[in-house]
């Protein structure tokens, strides 16, 4: 489609994203989260991008160089988690685990659709097998353990999978002494595992609890959006909270407290910068710096133990090897 | 024919009213009529007993949680005062509020001290101010942190009563960072080496019940809900309207039935027939049994095993296939 | 003197008052705290007490057999330091210690007058030799450490030798394995030995710190007035926090803030009541229960552990037995 | 005779301003006329060191608050950037506020991490509404205990700036509890195993100071002061008038030496002449230099004996007699 063309039918697909795809999944959050979404203009024009901050087409390779940020209003555009694992851990590095933890259907639940076909459903148009890749990866040659959600999955909500995976990843941390890295995208809680999705939240806090008694660093990233059950558990007890320019991030959602409090809420209400006014992070973090700070907040934060504890015990490149040979 | 006058009935009582009224009317009748009225009192009784057990027994989730939100169902201060001969409420997270829909404070059960920590409702509207309808904000998660380190540090057991919509959703809560509160609590308690047990009394409602919830032994009354999110709030965003609350609490599985069989719940504990509300006393008693029961099994571990003994419980919680 | 003159000189009394005794001497807080002190009327007649609280006359007596709390208005008046230890301590089982830590003159500090001068007055005043009585005795048969501060010993500031006097109760507490109660009233540090006095802050916190790493029970009664120094060391630091109603307690003085903030406060500030409402403190406690609830408290902290700890190891009676050989 | 010619000049400087301008002038006017008027410049210029540093020796206490005070004074930032390649400022006290009168991140010495926590006053009126003029809420020092906290797990030693007039007097200070907040930075302080050094850079003003200056060493600028309540409060309090201001400063002992000299101070770090603001790098060349020598000794010490070297420290403060 030629550029002309595109600003032609501008209007029209405006109009069209009021009528937004079908239903979110997760528990209050995910349906007001969703109108941000930009899946109608990709498909119509893959060479270009509409930035969804000032609207302005943008090539999508370019946008892509850019890590999906505009030049022009510094919109962070959502990424995949495949695409996050790209953009923080070093070129071919990186080794999933847990893949094989997948999601099941304990309560045999149905809404206007069983939640096995929202599984498959979810499967097909994430391209990944749950709400989160779970691995190992080096950033810039420290090995660390890492996970990124990923918000196509049924609105990144947090099931059983989703809780055992990062209940392993952190245990696997603990165990290798690695710093843990989790960036998080979600509408919350997954309803259709009922109870279950709501015990994830303790057994991640438990799990980062024993992380925490081993002096371990976790690193928490809060992106566009993370809201609920995962806020309100394994997301902020991070030792170091970063999120990205703008990314909205709470426990309820703005319309249910709209509704509760029968007020409008103030335009910047849970933006990553509102809760930095708040106390509530420790830094906003553009992504064309995000890995290099971490980067960086990973080696400050291990170089004092290491020459502490581990001067004779050899060097992260040998535990790396250690552990990819035993993968 | 004696039922406590003041209880009011829900809507499945119906039936039930109808018919005590009946009964009444006849026994009134009946002091000045002939004998074969008395016969008609004894059979009326007689149904009025079976339709009773027939619509206790077959409560559908969603008659559960009409009863756990019963206003006169009884909140936490109504059980501490019947199961303890001591209560010394402590407040405050000490910095800068006392937030009254969370209280806590020490109890003595069988010469032991034990800090009791719960979501406390009002019974009007007056009181739901002050309580803000049992819905605790992050000062009041952080009061209850604050109780769960000093219970830690003096060896006392720990019993959660829970019985709230849920975390307040609400602007200052959100500016006081209820996620972090919530979070924090959840990891701090999975890390204690006193016994916590905790008790589903009413509406379990989703985080900001967990946030005093995560227990060795967890335990709900018979009419007791605990649920991710409330039947209306699960059918508005997945049926996309509030009429399909029915099939929402339904598909949850929030009873304390659904959680016992889940392997959530560890016990299931009886309530007065008609619900806790109908008689207190004797729920209590049932209450100060279980918890009597599950402590005396605690204390036989040491610290460390306590602790041990909780964080499997948590590690174990969830379903998934691995191939 | 006759009830009836002491009612017509009541208003020359009131005059009189408006002119009170000379300076205070602590950081700040005193001098305004100072007005409510009664000294005069008590001076002019024994027998008979008016209230601070509703002005009425009160039977000397029957004030005091009522805890110095007006039966009328429920006025709790302020008490010394050793009528806090009798109402608090079993009779006959209190045992000073350290009252042969004495306060010097390090600064060689003189004002409108020299601080040693004004310790031999403040000696004289009180009869106390400084502002903090510390020892031992038994509540209801428990034995405990106990420190009780005096006001009239220069406003209750704290020097040298309070914070040594706290230290070293502090450190009996852990050393014996005690639980340890201190009665506040102060109006913060003693200006007069400088920077040796703030210093005092950071001693007391510093041996609260080990009394709680042994998980020690400290239960601090607040009492009109504490502010400043004592308030943002060791009275704030109670595993408990009791208060006597309407008792003044903050960090600063209420003029120091109305000046900085330029508007006048709420009436019910910095009261006992205004830090329950605001999460400060754990209990508002009536002076006639206070004993009760003090050594009930005691009970409930103690039992659980004794079960575990000191089955074997002799009762209280024997410690308390063993302390007192000892001195 | 350059002098950094935006430095605004204190009382005592003024001397020194009206040389300066004198020998300026003589200079200009040397250029056209004889070579007599050289001497004269000269002799000027030595009359000029002589005056300076007779004016800078024998500077009262008072004098010394002035120049503490002064608003061209470096603050924590300035000697961040100066002292570190690197700084990763952390925000926050996780619960409702981000004090900005308290900074705290990482910085790195010698391939070391250090956690720096100080207090930061603003330069203008904006800046300052910013940082409350130094002057530190409840918030602020709870965001620094939580970097204590952070210090401890990770192992790093802790460097505390401090400039502040004192803690926030104000009415929701009170209502948050700072009392509370101080008193327990004291605490938790004197329990730490990783090393804390103390810089009292400007005002070193009573609690507020102290609530982080719990330190293994404290070591105090030339010309800063620490002091148990500003001198204009002692002297209205005890005098009873503020023109006793400078009778009080005197009595307080609150300069550098007083305190090397009470035995409070570890060690008086040279300012450039006249003060840290005529020459910031040199001070702050200064401040690392003593910095790296008191890290030096106390990265020899294992972590319980960092605490017991601090604990033993505060231990001892404190003048009294026992006969
Ligand atoms: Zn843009
Ligand atoms: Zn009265």
């Amino acid at each position: 489609m030629a550029l002309k063309d595109f600003f032609k039918n501008r209007q029209l697909k405006r109009a069209a994203k009021l009528h937004q795809k079908q239903g979110s999944a997760t528990a209050g959050n995910i349906s007001e989260l969703k109108a941000k979404s930009a899946i109608d203009d990709a498909l119509l024009c893959s060479l270009w991008t509409k930035c969804q901050g000032c609207n302005e087409l943008l090539y999508t390779s370019e946008l892509k160089k850019n890590l999906s940020v505009c030049k022009k209003c510094n919109f962070h555009h959502r990424l995949t988690a495949h695409e996050r694992i790209e953009q923080l851990i070093d070129y071919g590095t990186f080794v999933e685990i847990n893949d094989d933890v997948l999601p099941s259907d304990p309560l045999n639940f149905t809404d206007l659709k069983s939640y096995k076909e929202r599984l498959k459903d979810a499967q097909q148009l994430s391209g990944v097998s749950e709400a989160i890749i779970t691995g190992i990866g080096n950033i810039n040659n420290q090995l660390v353990s890492i996970g990124a959600m990923e918000f196509q999955f049924i609105g990144g909500s947090m099931g059983s999978v989703v809780g055992e995976r990062i209940t392993r990843l952190a245990e696997y941390s603990t165990e290798k002494k690695l710093p843990l890295i989790i960036i998080s995208s979600s509408g919350g809680a997954r309803m259709h595992e009922g109870i279950l999705s709501l015990m994830q939240m303790a057994k991640t806090a438990s799990a980062l609890k024993r992380l925490h008694e081993e002096k371990l660093l976790y690193i928490s990233i809060l992106t566009e959006p993370t809201f609920g059950g995962v806020t309100a558990s394994f997301a902020m007890l991070g030792d170091l909270i970063i999120a990205e320019p703008e990314a909205r991030i709470g426990f309820a959602g703005r319309r249910v407290i709209e509704e509760t409090i029968r007020q409008k809420l103030p335009k910047d209400f849970q933006t990553a910068e509102y809760l930095m006014e708040n106390g509530q992070i420790d830094m906003v973090i553009q992504r064309q710096t995000l890995k290099q700070i971490v980067s960086d907040l990973i080696r400050l934060h291990t170089q004092n133990i290491k020459k502490k504890r581990f001067s004779n015990n050899g060097s992260d490149k040998t535990i790396f090897e250690k552990i990819l040979a035993r993968l | 024919m004696k039922e406590n006058k003041e209880i009011i009935p829900l809507d499945f009582e119906k039936p039930l009213i109808a018919l005590s009224k009946q009964i009444s009317e006849l026994e009134q009748k009946t002091r000045t009529l002939q004998n074969g009225n008395k016969k008609l009192v004894e059979d009326l009784k007689l149904q009025y007993s079976k339709v009773k057990s027939e619509i206790y027994k077959e409560l559908s989730p969603l008659d559960k949680v009409k009863i756990a939100r019963h206003p006169q169902r009884p909140y936490t201060l109504d059980y501490v005062e019947k199961i303890s001969p001591v209560w010394y409420e402590l407040h405050g997270d000490r910095t800068g509020k006392d937030d009254q829909s969370i209280i806590g404070g020490l109890i003595e059960i069988d010469g032991q001290t034990v800090m009791v920590i719960g979501t406390q409702k009002g019974r009007n509207l007056k009181e739901n101010q002050k309580r803000n309808f049992g819905m605790p904000s992050p000062e009041g998660y952080r009061k209850a942190l604050r109780l769960f380190h000093h219970a830690e540090k003096f060896n006392l057991p720990i019993i959660t009563f829970i019985d709230t919509p849920g975390a307040y959703p609400g602007l200052e809560a959100e500016a006081k960072n209820q996620s972090q509160a919530i979070a924090l609590n959840l990891r701090e308690l999975s890390g204690l080496t006193v016994p916590v047990i905790s008790i589903i009394t009413g509406e379990g409602g989703s985080g900001g019940a967990l946030a005093i919830g995560v227990a060795n032994r967890i335990l709900m009354l018979e009419n007791s809900v605990y649920s991710v999110i409330s039947p209306e709030g699960c059918a508005a965003i997945l049926w996309r309207t509030k009429d399909k609350t029915q099939e929402a609490a339904n598909a949850l599985k929030i009873t304390a039935k659904d959680l016992y069989e889940l392997g959530i719940t560890d016990e299931v504990i009886p309530e007065s027939e008609g619900g806790a509300h109908y008689n207190p006393d004797e729920t209590s008693r049932n209450i100060l049994n279980a918890i009597r029961n599950h402590l005396e099994e605690l204390l036989k571990l040491t610290p460390e095993e306590v602790k041990k003994d909780r964080q499997d419980k948590i590690r174990n919680l969830g379903v998934f296939s691995t191939n």
